[in-house]
């Protein structure tokens, strides 16, 4: 097997960062996290990535939540962004924005299955893209208080009506920590290719002076990432398909710590608000150097004790 | 985001207030361009990140050296930057700024919200624009910061005020017949903005500073949303990438 | 209605900090989170809590699990006790080292519904026990991978079959984050007369270095705050009985933001260990003589915006 | 956990140790104490809880007005407490250190686990208690360690050893025949304290010092468990409160 080896500047050349992911070769196992990495960022972030992730797409053009969007917790940041973005069609029109020489994976949300379905019917003759990751999982768009796919029944549900039309591409399931045992195990049953966990988990901040909530919408950020690790090490061992790990990854020893847990690949979220992804990277390749270990070695590198 | 760790070449505080100055040798800020700062403590091998996000400040002054930043101290962060023994992280000047195009024009300021105007009246000099410089000195304000204000704006137009909707109108009536300006540049507290926006509709363009809370600064989070008109219809745009400066007649408040 | 007041050193004693839980009179807010405050420490925390309440205890002595137990992680910890205690018989016979002149709550976990009960009827008589609080989340002592009560239906059967040698006590079901809104309208429906919420959330560290997991436990600290906040938020907008909030609380303006959110008393857990009760009492007692309220009026307190 | 602001009077770097004194007018330690410390950046107005754990340590010295802590700098708490222009919040002195019974005794330390035998050092001297002290230097210590130890411990008898367990063994032959003490007091790496543990069994009494991951240090979470001998059963005790030192015979590794 011949892995692509990234090219960073500042990294070891000898150190292998490559992965592979259901079959697709990642040059390196970061990934921005869906709603993370504007097109405007690309061009800081070149070598970095194993892959690209817009934000989340929806099958029409949605506003998004008014301001205040967000709030900053300890060690970490709530949002309720609500989804904005230019909808199915604009965000198919302006697909080549994304051509950047990596792999394009896309994330899709939507109110019902047929519509999720209808938004991978159109993805699926989309040669640009590599795989599609259903947000199964947003905590601020809300149906009469319930989020959308609470359970494994509907997670089943979704996953197993859009694989008809992927059967080509890989389908990523990404899940929110609520019940993400029974959900993943859902999901794979259901004929997903991986699990993406985890989305934001759903909080509140209050303005005590004002006596007033300042903002309803999901944490994120180094606060989550003991729970992320835990999600991603409980799933592994109960799932065949990769888990792809994500939530308040901000250094290069947090993207080994999500791979040793079990992660075939990490995104980076929150983090490269407040750090820079290339050196979370460097640091990565600093980490394998040191252990004399390639990137795609660490899944199976957690020793017992 | 990219942050450099700059050197601290002067901290100054007048009351509430802080002024910063750091050696910048990187891309000049244009007016109305802001950075995003924090602290990182120099005796930390890894560095914190409590508090989690950095700051939003506007490019105060540039001398081509040196960059200043003028800010309330409101919450940890804005204190932890304006504390000694600490080292500075900021970010490349963002976002789009003041335009310039021919004058006179009428610059309008209220609170710690003057910052910005300080560099535009140095680019408005640079480029042969008349203007004269409106600020609002709030009743409240330490005298310390009142005083360094006036010397800071040697030519400027100090407006004494009360409260913060009463300021808005002071300011505006101390500037008299607007007619003479062929723009107005404003940067101060919410209903300052809003009076600016409301007497220019009529009368002339305006060029409004906004301030929302941020988190990348570079357009990616979707967090810092402007109401803006685009297409005669009302939709969110990014303070930070489309921002912080919108001509008064986009802003759909 | 007569309010105790509270004599707290430093605090000006015309702030008024009583607050009425099930009918019991606390002079002050603040209670300990079960499992975070010992009997070697009650001297140091007179006029700082408004009722005492010690670590869990399960019907036979329980050895806890081996060290290492406790990890730090970014604003907050992680641990796994597990349930370490002396067991019901000597925890009664010593159950006057908690006299301190406060009311007493229990905390009790059992393995199956049946124990609950036989727990609950030993207390039932018990004078000195002004409230029992069911532990229905350690996450720490697990039966076949899944926690005791992980859902609405063994809620609602161990609180109602717990209800009836109580009837004379108030009852408190203590929840977990996950499935809270459902878990906590189980409680009321079965005869809870208050929900405590939350307990740590499931989490693990990792040693990137050794490549081992370094603890799979429980995370606790201002990290789960804005989670804790949201939970007693939520439920409190869909439950009629009191709530009881913890999570990271470390500060008097977090007690603020709890009532705020709805609680009507707050558990201090490990913020305890890194500031000292007393001085998030006085913070406390500052924040509502400034805003002119009492401790009793913050949960009515929050305005719309 | 109540943490009081003290003055720092010293800080001192050897390699990867730190010496740190301050000024202590409170209950005076007993020798196998320890204190909680962390820092709060003095420029913070809420203090940082990042990292959010104070962190335990001996109390390696005091002389009535100074107290002195030894340690290696590890992780991000140690280096913050190492480092410059930060404010040092310690507790009371903890848990339960040795017991000072009858000479002559024998006192055996290695690594950076030397630190809490001089005060024992200074009080059984004080007591007119009869002892030697045998201190284990790595190999691998940086060079200004070695010298400031056997420049602190000046009648100790220094044994250089390669690794860990080599260097309990290597120690302990150092002291030759046991049968002379009435007691042995250690603290040391693990090894070292196994060794001691084992051959104090079929001879004399030994107190040693454990540490464990703690978070209360106050015997409130139960999360510095040890093993002990209860009764003739195996039960976890708690180190901050009934320990750090225990008798060898107690402790159930
Ligand atoms: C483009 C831009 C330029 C700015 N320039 C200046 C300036 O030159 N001088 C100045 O005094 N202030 C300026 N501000 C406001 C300044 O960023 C806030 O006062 C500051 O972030 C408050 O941080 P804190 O740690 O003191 O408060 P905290 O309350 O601890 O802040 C918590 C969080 O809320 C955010 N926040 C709080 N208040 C504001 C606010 N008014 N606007 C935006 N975010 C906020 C913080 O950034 C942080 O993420 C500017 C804001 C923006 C968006
Ligand atoms: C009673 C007692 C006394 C001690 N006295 C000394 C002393 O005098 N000199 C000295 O050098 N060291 C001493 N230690 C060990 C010292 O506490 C740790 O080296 C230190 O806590 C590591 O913190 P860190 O921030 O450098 O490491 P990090 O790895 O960042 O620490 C993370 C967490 O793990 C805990 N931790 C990490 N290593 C240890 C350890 N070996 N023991 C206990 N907790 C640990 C920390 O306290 C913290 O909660 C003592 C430990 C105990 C329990
Ligand atoms: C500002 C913001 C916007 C986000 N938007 C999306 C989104 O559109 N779709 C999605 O699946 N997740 C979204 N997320 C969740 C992230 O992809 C990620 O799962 C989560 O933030 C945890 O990772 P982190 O701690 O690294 O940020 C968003 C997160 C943030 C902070
Ligand atoms: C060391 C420790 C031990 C705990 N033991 C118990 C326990 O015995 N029973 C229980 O219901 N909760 C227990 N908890 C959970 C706390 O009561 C509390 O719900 C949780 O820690 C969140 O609050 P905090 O963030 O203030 O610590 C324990 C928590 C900690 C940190
Ligand atoms: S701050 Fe993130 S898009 Fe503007
Ligand atoms: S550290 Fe909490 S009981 Fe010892």
């Amino acid at each position: 097997m011949v892995t692509r080896r990234a090219t960073v500047v500042g990294t070891d050349p000898d150190v292998d960062l490559g992965v592979k992911l259901c079959g697709i070769l990642l040059a390196t196992p970061l990934i921005p996290a869906a709603g993370t990495l504007a097109k405007e960022t690309l061009g800081e972030v070149k070598g970095v990535y194993g892959a690209m992730l817009p934000k989340t797409v929806t099958p029409r053009p949605r506003a998004g939540n008014p301001p205040p969007r967000v709030a900053e917790v300890s060690s970490g940041m709530i949002n309720s962004i609500g989804l904005q973005n230019p909808g199915l069609d604009r965000f198919l029109e302006n697909l080549t924005d994304y051509d950047v020489g990596l792999p394009l994976f896309v994330s899709v949300a939507a109110d019902t299955v047929g519509e999720f379905v209808a938004m991978c019917e159109r993805f699926a003759g989309e040669e640009r893209v590599s795989a599609v990751e259903l947000n199964l999982s947003c905590p601020n768009v809300e149906h009469g208080g319930l989020q959308f796919c609470a359970g494994p029944g509907t997670v089943r549900e979704v996953v197993a009506a859009c694989r008809v039309p992927l059967s080509g591409k890989p389908l990523f399931a990404k899940l929110t920590n609520e019940g993400v045992v029974n959900n993943a195990v859902a999901a794979e049953e259901a004929g997903a290719d991986a699990v993406t966990l985890i989305n934001t988990i759903p909080a509140l901040v209050l303005d005590p002076r004002e006596r007033q909530v300042s903002l309803r919408g999901g944490l994120s950020g180094p606060a989550i990432k003991p729970i992320a690790l835990r999600a991603v090490y409980e799933v592994s061992q109960v799932v065949g398909v990769p888990v792809i790990g994500v939530g308040g990854v901000t250094s290069g020893t947090d993207v080994a710590e999500f791979m040793l847990a079990g992660a075939a690949a990490v995104q980076v979220g929150s983090g490269s608000f407040v750090r820079e992804p290339q050196e979370m990277l460097e640091e990565f390749a600093a980490y394998l150097r040191k252990n004399g270990l390639r990137a795609r070695d660490l899944a199976d590198a957690l020793t017992e004790r | 985001m990219k942050l450099h760790t700059v050197e601290v070449l002067q901290r100054e505080r007048f009351g509430d207030h802080a002024l910063l100055r750091y050696r910048w040798t990187g891309s000049p800020p244009e007016p109305g361009q802001f950075v995003m700062a924090r602290v990182a403590s120099s005796t930390s091998p890894t560095r914190s990140l409590d508090p989690f996000l950095p700051r939003p400040l506007f490019a105060h002054d540039y001398d081509g050296e040196a960059m200043r930043l003028l800010f309330e101290i409101r919450g940890r962060g804005t204190a932890l930057l304006a504390g000694e023994g600490t080292e500075l992280l900021v970010s490349d000047p963002l976002g789009r700024g003041y335009t310039i195009d021919g004058g006179p024009v009428a610059l309008v300021g209220g609170g710690v919200w003057v910052s910005p105007l300080k560099l535009l009246a140095r680019h408005l000099a640079r480029s042969g624009v008349a203007h004269d410089v409106y600020l609002e000195i709030p009743a409240a304000a330490p005298e310390a910061y009142a005083a360094w204000i006036s010397g800071s704006y040697p030519d400027a137009t100090l407006v004494p005020t009360g409260g913060a909707s009463d300021a808005s109108r002071a300011v505006l009536e101390s500037i008299g017949d607007l007619s003479r300006y062929a723009g107005l540049y404003a940067s101060g507290p919410a209903p300052m903005l809003d009076a600016v926006k409301r007497v220019s509709r009529d009368t002339i363009p305006s060029q409004l500073a906004v301030r929302e809370r941020m988190a990348c600064a570079n357009g990616s989070c979707y967090g810092c949303a402007v109401p803006v008109w685009e297409a005669g219809e009302r939709a969110y745009t990014r303070a930070c990438v489309e921002g912080p400066v919108f001509p008064g007649e986009v802003l759909a408040w």
